[in-house]
């Protein structure tokens, strides 16, 4: 169906997103051709030198980006395998079903910034719950200021605040599977694991992928919580790269230089979800 | 392959209501072994709910089922050794047809090579051993429900293999090759085929029994002919045949005459027994014979229109309010106002309040 | 195996209810502490452990002149902002969904699903690094620590959201009711608004839920954008944070700031069980 | 003709969607589209409504060209497969919904809704919700939308598929009915369908349809009686008529090693060679001294039997008009009828016909 006008219908979102949009983007570009900072307010113009000083001796910013990519991959990860069998048990006919659904779910809605403020309070030292807990087993983790355990206390965070969001759009998509596909695997005689392997898992592939990929984009601008929970956590150990960005930008006021990062971050970011959807639609659809 | 019994079967999925409704009414079936039956009825007339009783994926509110005499009512659907193929083709995506085939006895455990031997026989069976390397997800439709059948096949285990309308998602030319084969493998492997359906041409074509049923009851089973000829309810007569059968409101005349009008009609059934006035007599457009000239107790008719259906000529007559279908040869020519309609005594048959004499 | 299968399963479940309801038991617990209760280490049970003070409660509703964090003004900004974004996000979004699902569009090489990419990859630059520039834009155009400049800036984190949703819930609708509504006379525009949004409420509504929670939990736009003039719950919060350390008073408003989006929670799960949701999100 | 189709075609990706379409229609017509699943049949409709704009050829309706004309203001009404009607209204503000687009005065919109829905049967489900509607009967309410319309062209595709078989029965009679009343008034109406049966039934022109060419255009007994092409012939006959390769030579029709048939008489001026036979499966015998062949499959169907057979090269299809049980790879002899015999040149198009059609 074709229609003379249809563009009236696309354009006022794509006018206003657009509008909004285009001073940013252009700014951004044009800011990290320049050497603003704090010393020198002005759009001068020093050509690639932000890129070359990024790609050649800031290996912070490059440290950064593999620290972001371990955190979100293992927090995807968690959140897809958690939500998944979250979903699973309240998916069929279960004691306080609806109850248990709305449970799951609120984690997603309160804002990640102030439940960080309640976490750090939860993993405070000495006067945390959790220290109090383990202290039984006379175990005293430091969980603020040992590189590892900063991050560990990050993804306990990050997968508390965002497997709700998982878990609800795998169990909307289970909701939607086609009843006769379990019932012909049931008269086969196939085990609740089999009926997974055979049967869930790949119908719910296409949902799966869709929902891995919408939670890496959310993943990767880990901010909120490494803001608030550690600022960078001991030394860099749980610095990401928005993080970094913010620091140059909004710290240290180096603004040429934090829009030329912030370029590059999007440019790295695009390529690597196409490139990681590509890889999990072979992995998961099996597409031959 | 098993004898199927359902005694006194009833089911109503609000059971504990003041007057439950009824979707399948108190029935009492037994299905031979080897049997090929279609379970016929318009939507909403229980059909499908007896289908899944028998699959055990709704418990009978009433009644037993017994396979081979052994009680399964309560049994589940993975126990109760049934196949069944549904509307719209499942296969699994992720596996090769061989592998499909394999499924059911790869769950049961069974040794490696029993399972190849089977599935290549079943494989043979169905046409199907040139595909079994080949991913299930690329076939065609019918070849889709060829796998769920075979699914059914290779377990000996099963007692009949039930098919929801199997037939609606396959383009017409396809129908053929797929009822064949079931047929086939009806008579190869000896297994009772139950087929639900609302179609009656698929349900005569395939079945040699054919349950018919209406608003939740069983109302006649019988082969295609008989169904056809001696319908058992007047609810019969119209469901099957294209047209309906012809129904006459008449009255008992003598000792197997009955009357319409004034015209007189010899049937071959003893009328003796019948006491209600609501008597009907029931003629097949395809036996009326009709003449163009006066014809001795004859039934005068003012001829409303002639369609020319290619085989046959379909001409639409009446008689006061009583209006009449009959068919006639093509060449055969029709008067273009009047004709007389003679009804052959052996294909009347007659009925009181609704159920055949 | 079945017990087995189903305690492990229950199991499972009561242990992440746990884990989910935990923070949330230890912020109530907290919010009834003072000083001198919360520094004598974790205690969790009042009146057997620590003696309860609303102390914390009471700040939050306190004017800032005597000692107190008015949160009250925030709270309602952070409820108008969310909701008017919201709802022009979903207007704007719901249309372009509309167009992308309806119409085919060529522009060189770019195809309907190349615009709708676009759309979603809005959402791929965090905040912090687009608030920079925003920040100078907003200056420019005099709109910072405005209400207006926030919600133009929040459209833009919140319209992908509605167009991702609507896009998927517009490919369920068939195609048929517009051709019919077309065929009987009304032009695009009548066809659109007298057939096809009575018929798409259930997509919008959860679309708006998901554009309220994104909506509400952000932090950093704000945190940037505003200052004195405009607060929002987040930013005033997370100040109450860097001062000093009153963990009770923290732990108040940390719960008064979730207890809208619990209505939400109930909304989605009642969506998600009779299956508008289903359609909308596969 | 009031309705006039000039080359229309419609090609996507490569495919023919319509392929150099040209038909006349006059008013007070019926006319049936005729031709298997995507044979074209909905995108002609499509195109007609204005829905679809074809790459190339022109339609004009009342001498006025169409092309122009948008769906919205094209005097047409659509009934589709899928009984498509609008959820969020009750039976009576769907059938009047046309109407208030087109600013009908109330009480108007009140007696055609009214006078609609009686004559599909409908009286009384005024404030029903469609959601609570049987099939059938929103097949019924989408059509009373469209007659309430009074449009000057009704356009149905294959409205009765999705019924059930006995429904589809009774509503085809109805529609006939129906059809008769509003086609006696001046709109022309376009009815697809992939059942012969159906299109001889509907007793109006039968368009046949196949790969997007229109194949043959005339009365349904012309169709019958005189197809085409051997395409035409498969289209319009249920089961489909039986196609063999043989050669006409010394007086007889061989069609294989033992398999010769007398000449019939309309088959005298052709010259010998080879040819393709069509002979309908109704025009077939059991007698004892007829050709032989090897029974696949039978399957009776009330009071005929289908015999599915095979002999020398050729597979056939016999209708009997008998009730009888063939066991399978049981031998059989039939006699075909030869004076019911066509012949077709070896591209398929038709030389000679029992009832004096063909060159």
């Amino acid at each position: 169906m074709n229609f003379r006008h249809k563009h009236i219908f696309l354009l006022p979102g794509l006018l206003v997103l657009i509008g909004i949009l285009i001073f940013p983007i252009l700014f951004t570009v044009r800011l990290s051709l320049s050497s603003w900072d704090s010393f020198y307010p002005g759009l001068d113009f020093i050509g690639l030198e932000n890129y070359i000083r990024l790609f050649t001796d800031d290996l912070r910013f490059w440290e950064s980006f593999l620290r972001l990519g371990f955190l979100s991959l293992t927090t995807v990860f968690l959140q897809y395998v958690i939500g998944f069998s979250l979903a699973l048990m309240v998916w069929r006919d279960i004691a306080f079903k609806r109850f248990f659904r709305v449970l799951f779910l609120i984690p997603m809605m309160s804002t990640p910034v102030i439940m960080t403020v309640i976490w750090k309070t939860v993993f405070h030292e000495s006067l945390g719950p959790v220290n109090d807990f383990l202290s039984l087993f006379e175990l005293t983790p430091l969980w603020l200021s040992n590189d590892f355990l900063a991050k560990i206390t990050v993804i306990i965070v990050e997968v508390w605040q965002w497997t709700p969001f998982m878990f609800l759009l795998l169990l909307a998509g289970l909701l939607s599977l086609p009843e006769e596909a379990f019932l012909a695997a049931s008269i086969d005689g196939a085990g609740p694991i089999r009926k997974f392997i055979y049967v869930t898992f790949p119908l719910m592939a296409p949902i799966s992928i869709g929902a891995i990929i919408i939670r890496l984009i959310e993943a990767s601008k880990i901010m909120d919580t490494v803001y608030v929970l550690t600022s960078g956590g001991p030394g860099t150990s749980t610095e990401t790269s928005s993080f970094y960005i913010f620091i140059k930008g909004l710290r240290e006021f180096q603004m040429g230089y934090s829009a030329a990062l912030s370029f590059t971050y999007l440019v790295i970011m695009i390529i690597s979800l196409t490139i990681i959807a590509k890889v999990l639609v072979r992995v998961l659809m099996k597409q031959d | 392959m098993a004898k199927i019994d359902l005694e006194d079967i009833a089911h109503s999925y609000d059971p504990l209501a003041r007057e439950p409704v009824y979707a399948l009414r108190k029935a009492q079936l037994s299905w031979r072994n080897g049997g090929r039956y279609a379970i016929l009825g318009p939507s909403g007339c229980g059909k499908t709910t007896m289908l899944n009783i028998m699959s055990g994926i709704v418990g009978p509110s009433e009644g037993r089922i017994l396979f081979d005499d052994v009680d399964v009512t309560k049994t589940k659907t993975a126990e109760r050794n049934i196949a069944q193929v549904f509307q719209f083709p499942v296969i699994y995506n992720t596996m090769t047809v061989g592998e499909n085939l394999a499924f059911p006895l790869i769950c049961r455990n069974v040794a490696k090579d029993v399972i190849a031997r089977k599935v290549g026989e079943v494989a043979e069976a169905l046409g199907l051993e040139k595909l079994l390397g080949r991913r299930a997800k690329s076939l065609t439709a019918d070849q889709k429900q060829l796998i769920s059948l075979g699914r059914g096949l290779v377990r000996d285990d099963v007692a009949a293999i039930l098919m929801d309308e199997p037939l609606t998602v396959i383009d017409p030319d396809l129908k053929f090759r797929l009822r064949r084969k079931l047929k086939e493998i009806n008579e190869y492997y000896n297994s009772t085929l139950i087929y639900v359906t609302h179609d009656q041409n698929e349900a005569m074509t395939f079945a040699e029994d054919i349950v018919v049923m209406d608003q939740g009851s069983v109302v006649q089973i019988g082969n295609p002919q008989e169904l056809f000829e001696r319908p058992s309810t007047t609810f019969v007569g119209y469901f099957i045949g294209a047209p309906a059968m012809n129904m006459f409101e008449v009255r008992v005349t003598g000792k197997n005459k009955v009357s319409f009008g004034e015209v007189e009609f010899a049937t071959d059934t003893d009328l003796g027994t019948i006491k209600t006035a609501n008597v009907k007599l029931g003629i097949r457009s395809e036996f009326i014979e009709l003449s163009a000239a006066k014809v001795k107790n004859g039934l005068q008719v003012d001829i409303e229109r002639v369609d020319d259906f290619g085989n046959y000529q379909l001409v639409s007559a009446h008689n006061g309010g009583q209006a009449i279908k009959v068919k006639v040869k093509r060449e055969t020519p029709v008067p273009g106002d009047k004709a007389w309609l003679k009804f052959p005594e052996k294909r009347c048959c007659v009925y009181a309040d609704e159920v055949l004499v | 195996m079945h017990k087995i299968y189903l305690s492990l399963k229950y199991g499972f479940i009561c242990v992440w209810s746990m884990f989910v309801v935990a923070p949330f038991l230890w912020a109530l617990s907290t919010s009834f502490k003072d000083f001198q209760s919360v520094t004598s280490g974790a205690t969790y049970i009042p009146w057997l452990q620590f003696e309860p003070t609303l102390e914390g409660w009471r700040v939050l509703w306190e004017s800032p002149a005597n000692g107190g964090v008015d949160i009250a003004e925030p709270y309602l900004n952070s409820i108008i902002v969310t909701c008017l974004a919201s709802i022009i996000s979903i207007i704007l979004g719901t249309l372009s969904a509309y167009a992308l699902s309806r119409f085919t569009f060529k522009a060189g090489f770019i195809r309907n699903n190349d615009i709708t990419f676009f759309f979603i990859s809005q959402r791929i630059m965090p905040p912090v690094v687009l608030s920079i520039p925003f920040f100078i834009m907003l200056g420019f155009l005099g709109l910072l620590d405005s209400m207006v400049g926030l919600i133009m800036v929040y459209i833009v984190l919140l319209m992908p959201i509605a167009v991702w949703i609507m896009v998927d819930f517009f490919n369920k609708v068939p195609r048929e009711i517009d051709e019919t509504a077309l065929i009987d006379g009304c032009n695009p525009y009548q066809a659109f608004f007298k057939v096809v949004l009575p018929n798409s409420i259930p997509g919008m509504i959860v679309a708006g839920m998901f554009c309220l929670i994104f909506g509400w939990t952000d932090f950093f736009f704000a945190f940037i954008l505003t200052f004195t003039e405009v607060q929002l719950l987040p930013v005033r919060i997370v100040a109450l944070n860097s001062s000093i350390t009153p963990w009770w008073s923290l732990s108040a408003a940390a719960l008064i700031s979730v207890a809208p989006l619990i209505v939400v929670a109930f909304i989605v799960e009642r969506f998600l069980s009779k299956g508008n949701l289903s359609g909308a999100l596969k | 003709m009031d309705l006039v189709a000039k080359g229309l075609t419609l090609e996507i990706e490569g495919e023919n969607h319509l392929d150099d379409i040209s038909f006349g229609m006059r008013k007070g017509e019926l006319y049936t589209l005729l031709g298997r699943t995507l044979a074209g049949k909905t995108t002609l409709l499509k195109t007609i409504a204005g829905l679809i704009t074809p790459d190339s050829g022109r339609l004009l309706f009342e001498d006025c060209d169409l092309g122009g004309v948008p769906v919205w203001e094209r005097n047409i009404a659509m009934v589709y497969q899928q009984f498509i009607n609008y959820p969020h209204l009750n039976v009576f503000e769907n059938v009047a919904f046309p109407l208030r687009q087109r600013k009908v005065d109330p009480a108007a919109i009140n007696r055609r809704v009214m006078t609609a829905l009686s004559s599909v049967g409908l009286d009384g489900f005024e404030g029903r919700k469609i959601q609570a509607l049987s099939g059938g009967q929103q097949q019924r309410v989408a059509l009373a939308r469209s007659l309430a319309k009074e449009a000057g062209i009704l356009l149905l595709d294959e409205p009765l598929v999705n019924l059930d078989y006995k429904l589809r029965e009774q509503l085809r009679e109805e529609f006939r009915n129906i059809f008769s009343s509003t086609v006696a008034s001046d709109s022309i109406l376009i009815y697809s369908s992939t059942d012969p049966l159906e299109a001889m039934q509907l007793g109006g022109e039968v368009i046949v349809l196949d790969e997007a060419r229109v194949l043959q255009q005339g009365p349904g007994h012309e169709i019958f009686e005189n197809p085409a092409n051997t395409r035409v012939a498969e289209i319009s006959n249920d089961p489909a008529m039986n196609l063999m390769n043989g050669t006409i030579g010394d007086g007889s029709i061989q069609l294989g090693a033992d398999m010769a048939l007398p000449l019939p008489p309309h088959f005298k001026g052709l010259t010998p060679g080879d040819y393709i036979f069509g002979l309908r499966a109704s025009d077939v015998i059991l007698a004892d001294k007829g050709i032989s062949f090897t029974v696949e499959l039978s399957e009776i169907s009330g009071s005929e039997t289908y015999l599915h057979v095979a002999g020398g090269a050729h597979k056939f299809v016999g209708l009997l008009d008998m009730v009888r049980n063939f066991k399978a790879a049981e031998t059989v002899s039939l006699s075909l009828d030869v004076k019911k015999i066509y012949a077709f040149d070896m591209a398929g198009d038709l030389v000679s016909s029992p009832f004096g059609g063909g060159r």
